[in-house]
């Protein structure tokens, strides 16, 4: 298995990114600039968090209109595998790859916690071995998910809710939805599900010392799908 | 443009003296140029030249086998072991921050990173001092939500987990909060780079925002008090970028890979002149800087405002000649203007020119050892010795516990701290392994087993009551913080947070201060590696208490082996480590419930505290206890309460008491130095009891934990008995209320 | 050319600034308030050098960079000079 | 009464937001742009149940809360209704 991070003017968490999949995992890893088309053959991009731009205009905007994400569209309309956190789920919702938006937080403010994470559809590439509810952190001040209503509908029909927000017993409850997402929303599948984009950071719950290793049943469960479809 | 006449009253403007302008005649044997004057101005603002505090900061130590950089560069260094090493430092914000709380915390969030990025290291975790008014003062809510955001936003953009800090309420901050930002960065102990101009010829580059008209004389403001006239002479307020931050953060520590930087410096106060005159300075070489060659903002600024321009996201760097490929390629790469503006010379002096003509020309000798010196006349305040003679005899007994203890825990000083701290990012770079709500931070180092660990700390209202005894307590109590969770401390920064030093009585309080903090490192063996001071917080006249912040630096050996404050399970014995002594005189309890800071707290004991912090050293190394929490502010029973105060935790504590206590307020809330709740299982208890023999320290078992509620129990009676649900609800709505009155 | 751009979150969107600046003002005492919206806009210069008109040019920038049509909608003020 | 109210950052102050978006349409292909400033309006509506006139009452909001008088000035177009 390859994987390429992309990144971009701005991004910080790049090298938390690289060392969740290369250390943690030791899955060979390339690093694309965002000036480049090439992204070096990869079975999975992933798109990084944190503030691109300094989330100037709008969080993900610029990002999302550079020569590497053009690219990034035509893997993603190969079928390719392309997980965004947080900024990158941004990204991905301003380069059309997935709908919605991403609005401020409903407290104005940025927030910085724990969350609690329910796995919705369990037959996606990213979710077949989430056998649990997820304790992972998020820090972001735009996470507040938006749709209109008819996308809504599809979203919720088709199964591309991939997680949502809910209590450490997990029952969907405002209490834990921190940004206000409509319907709990933290991750959306594209249309063929190959594509997730999330605000939770999974790759800072990959140690025990870090407080949680939930994080790592993503890549697991992605993985185990590759090693699927490849064999 | 006419020409400015240069004289005596423009210098006043200036804030320089009589004296002063004389010998500034007396160096450059004539009459300043109007951009001299700027220099010799913003070079010697207390903020600059340290003029007031010079002579008594060389009397900190500063020497340790591990120090690698003492005070003198832009951040201060220590050696970590296994080839790494960190630099850290902290400096104020203060003025800045009170005409324009968000962008002035910001601001000093950017240019402490800058410090240490500057040194080679990788910022990896940021610690933040808060100071405000009274919680009742209008302006406060508007300081404090401005602040906070302020310095997370920056923080977060620019990708460095905030991981700890303090907030102090007090009435004394009223008319000036102060901002305290430190940063810590990762280094190779043998890649250090630091700010020299160094090699005739060698080209000086300038890389970052482009300059505008920010801030100009911000330095020389820090240095007068606040009054109706500043409010005028108001410069452009700063505005940080922490997007441009952050690609020159990347882009230096890119460029310090190649080897062709030779010295390199941000432009923190008083910008290019002094960045450029500091870097030749410490190098003993001349400086030449064409300021037609600055990157500009704005147009039709002139020399002057070039040379002072306060910008923020801006550097200065010497590089080896014959590079400028390389340079230029990297900084285009991460969309920086980068322009080489002159070169080093070796004729000490600073040359500046402006479209082809010279507009300065100092001997930089002169600048720096000519550059005025006061030993101020100080006075200890007749407040002092009165102050100490309070009784608190006369002080009413609590007579309902219950009440007093949740008034207490939800008070603007003892409540949760959660509303600040989750708007900061702390868990980016995944090396967050403690966090806000314990005793320190600590990041691990990856590839190795270590952590580095770091605790803010102050009490400005005993640095208030004894400046010299309050300053050693801040020392103990950081070192102390890292101690309980197995670190061992090793280095401090300081920011010396001061009034008026033109007031005899607040000289008293620096001098005291310095000398308190001197035998408190010296005995604990923690050198003061960088710091800053901040004078003239005054407003109107009134000024704060004295608030030397420190931060604590240390290293733990293995992090699986560090210790948080929490109960984990029910059962374990809750023991009390230390002198238990304590007296409401000047704590907390009597402020926050009496209005009175008054009395004779009661002084550390420094070689007590380094046995004990040895203790716990030792029992974190051989994973003995189960948790450890140091009592400070508000006593026994609030800290007791720390120790399960967290989101869904339900272990409580029952305390059995047996001792004969004169007074509740004294035993429960009262204050003294060098306490620490450990918890243990049984079994272990008496290993730990000859350990403490060992060491010489107190030790008593006064409770066990338990089930979802907080318990007392003196003499068989129940004398306390509250749900912990209930204590936390409490607790953790504190901030809330100071927003809604 | 100087032109400005303003950009309306829509109507169906929910904008979490402005409700929250209506209840800062609101407990300020100004109650009369009913709803508070928030925008943004940009003035932006050029130069000559592009084909076709300066009205045209602005809308391209919406369309491209300025404006996510997803949740925002825009208007255009162009001077050509 | 309905209103709006824009805000601009003071000329001399430092817009980074509009930096970066000059930089963006730049690399987008669209040399000609010169210079980006970025602002914000706020549409407010309220009742009746205030003395004075509208355009008083929409400073007010601005002095109060809306602008940071330190790095911003305003314009206030008011209708009474
Ligand atoms: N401004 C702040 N930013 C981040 N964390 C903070 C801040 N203020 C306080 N904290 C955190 O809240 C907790 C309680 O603070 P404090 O009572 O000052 O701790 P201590 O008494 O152990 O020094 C600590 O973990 C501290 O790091
Ligand atoms: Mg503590």
């Amino acid at each position: 298995m390859r994987a390429t991070v992309i990144e971009f003017l701005g991004s910080n968490c790049d090298h938390d990114m690289v060392y969740f999949i290369r250390d943690v995992f030791k899955i060979e890893t390339e690093v694309v600039w965002f000036t480049e088309r090439d992204l070096k053959n990869p079975d999975i991009v992933l798109l990084p968090g944190g503030f691109s731009y300094g989330d100037y205009l709008r969080p993900g905007a610029m990002a999302s209109r550079t020569p590497a994400m053009e690219s990034v569209r035509e893997f993603a309309k190969r079928g390719g595998i392309v997980l965004g956190v947080c900024n990158g789920f941004q990204i991905l919702c301003e380069s059309g790859l997935l709908p919605g938006a991403l609005l401020r937080n409903k407290t104005i403010s940025f927030i910085c916690d724990d969350v609690y994470l329910k796995a919705e559809n369990r037959e996606t590439p990213f979710t077949s071995m989430v056998d649990r509810i997820l304790k992972i952190p998020i820090a972001h001040g735009d996470g507040n998910y938006f749709c209109d209503e008819k996308t809504l509908e599809v979203l919720e029909k088709e199964k591309r809710v991939a997680f949502r927000y809910v209590s450490p017993d997990g029952k969907i409850d405002d209490n834990w939805n921190f940004n206000g997402a409509t319907n709990s929303i933290a991750g959306v599948l594209s249309e063929n599900k190959r594509v997730l984009g999330m605000m939770p950071h999974p790759e800072r719950a990959c140690e025990k010392i870090l407080g949680s290793e939930d994080g790592k049943l993503i890549i697991e469960s992605v993985i185990s799908f590759l090693e699927k479809t490849d064999g | 443009m006419a020409e400015i006449e240069v004289n005596l009253e423009l210098a006043r403007k200036h804030g320089i003296n009589e004296e002063e302008w004389e010998t500034i005649k007396k160096i450059l044997r004539r009459i300043p140029t109007y951009e001299e004057l700027g220099i010799f101005s913003a070079m010697w603002s207390e903020h600059c030249s340290y003029k007031s505090s010079r002579i008594h900061l060389k009397k900190l130590p500063a020497k340790a086998p591990w120090v690698i950089q003492g005070p003198g560069e832009n951040a201060g260094i220590i050696d970590i072991g296994e080839g790494y090493a960190v630099a850290f430092k902290m400096e104020s914000h203060n003025h800045p921050s009170f005409i324009e709380p968000y962008q002035g915390a910001a601001t000093g969030v950017g240019g402490i990173l800058r410090d240490v990025f500057t040194m080679g290291a990788r910022p990896l975790a940021n610690l933040n001092g808060l100071f405000f008014g009274s919680p009742d003062n209008p302006k406060t809510p508007y300081l404090i939500k401005g602040v906070v955001a302020g310095v997370g936003d920056y923080g977060n953009c620019v990708g460095v987990p905030t991981i700890g800090g303090q907030v102090t309420f007090h009435f004394c901050f009223n008319g000036n909060n102060l901002v305290n930002a430190f940063t810590l960065g990762l280094m190779k102990s043998d890649k250090i780079f630091r700010g020299k101009a160094e090699g005739a010829g060698n080209p000086v580059w300038y890389v970052g925002s482009k300059t505008g008209r920010d801030g100009i004389h911000g330095a020389t403001m820090a240095s007068a008090e606040f009054s109706e006239e500043t409010e005028e002479k108001k410069p452009t307020v700063q505005v940080g970028d922490p997007f441009t931050e952050k690609l020159l953060l990347e882009a230096c520590l890119e460029i310090m890979e190649k080897d062709v930087i030779v010295g390199i410096q941000d432009m923190g106060a008083a910008g290019l002149t002094s960045s450029s005159l500091e870097m030749a300075e410490r190098s003993g070489s001349g400086i030449k800087i064409d300021l037609s060659k600055i990157p500009l903002r704005e147009k039709h600024m002139t020399p002057y405002e070039i040379l002072l321009s306060e910008s923020q996201e801006r550097m200065l760097f010497v590089a080896k000649r014959g590079r400028e490929k390389e340079i230029l390629e990297i900084f285009r790469k991460w969309n920086l203007d980068a322009a080489q503006i002159g070169e080093v010379t070796d004729t000490k002096r600073a040359e500046f020119y402006f479209e082809g003509k010279k507009v300065a020309d100092i001997p930089i000798e002169g600048i720096g050892e000519s550059s005025p010196l006061y030993n101020r006349p100080f006075e200890e305040p007749k407040r002092f010795k009165e102050n100490q003679n309070f009784n608190a005899g006369a002080i009413e007994d609590v007579k309902s516990l219950k009440k007093v203890f949740l008034d207490f825990i939800s008070s603007p000083n003892l409540c949760s701290r959660k509303w600040v701290y989750r708007q900061y990012d702390q868990s980016v770079r995944t090396n967050t392994v403690m966090t806000s709500g314990s005793d320190a931070g600590i990041i691990r180092i990856k590839g190795t087993k270590k952590g580095v660990a770091m605790s803010l700390d102050v009490n400005p209202r005993l640095c208030f009551l004894n400046p010299k005894e309050g300053t050693k307590c801040a020392i103990a109590e950081s070192a102390l913080n890292l101690a309980v969770c197995g670190a061992k401390p090793l280095a401090i920064t300081d920011c010396l947070n001061f009034g008026n030093p033109e007031k005899k009585d607040v000289m008293w309080e620096f001098v005291e201060s310095i000398e308190g903090m001197r035998e408190a490192c010296i005995k604990l063996e923690t050198p003061v590696v960088s710091g800053n001071v901040s004078f003239y917080n005054e407003t109107e006249g009134t000024g704060i208490y004295p608030t030397p912040s420190v931060v604590m630096v240390g290293v733990v050996e293995d992090v699986n082996n560090i210790v948080n404050p929490f109960f984990k399970e029910e059962g374990l014995e809750i023991v009390l480590i230390g002198k238990n002594d304590p007296v409401i005189e000047g704590s907390l309890y009597l402020s926050h419930f009496f209005n009175i800071d008054k009395g004779k707290f009661n002084f550390v004991d420094l070689d007590y505290h380094r046995r004990l912090i040895e203790l716990l050293l030792s029992l974190s190394s051989q994973k003995l206890i189960e948790s450890a929490h140091d009592i400070s502010d508000g006593g026994l029973l609030p800290a007791l309460a720390e120790c399960f105060l967290k989101e869904g935790n339900n272990i409580g504590a029952e305390l059995f008491l047996d001792e004969n206590f004169e007074r509740m307020d004294a035993f429960f809330f009262g204050e003294t130095p060098s306490r620490v709740l450990v918890s243990i299982k049984k079994e272990k208890c008496n290993r730990l009891k000859s350990i403490c023999q060992k060491f010489n320290i107190d030790y008593k078992i006064i409770g066990k934990t338990g089930r979802n509620i907080l318990k007392v129990v003196f003499n068989n009676k129940e004398i306390l008995n509250i749900p912990l649900s209930e204590i936390f609800e409490k607790w953790e709505k504190g901030f809330e209320r100071i927003f809604k009155k | 050319m100087k032109g400005k751009i303003y950009v309306y979150l829509k109507k169906q969107v929910l904008d979490p600034q402005g409700k929250a600046i209506e209840n800062a003002l609101k407990s300020l005492g100004f109650e009369e308030v009913k709803s508070v919206r928030v925008g943004k806009f940009f003035e932006i210069e050029t130069d000559s050098s592009f084909s076709g008109s300066a009205k045209e040019r602005m809308k391209e920038y919406c369309k491209k960079l300025l404006v996510n049509g997803v949740i925002e909608d825009f208007e255009v003020e162009a001077v050509e000079e």
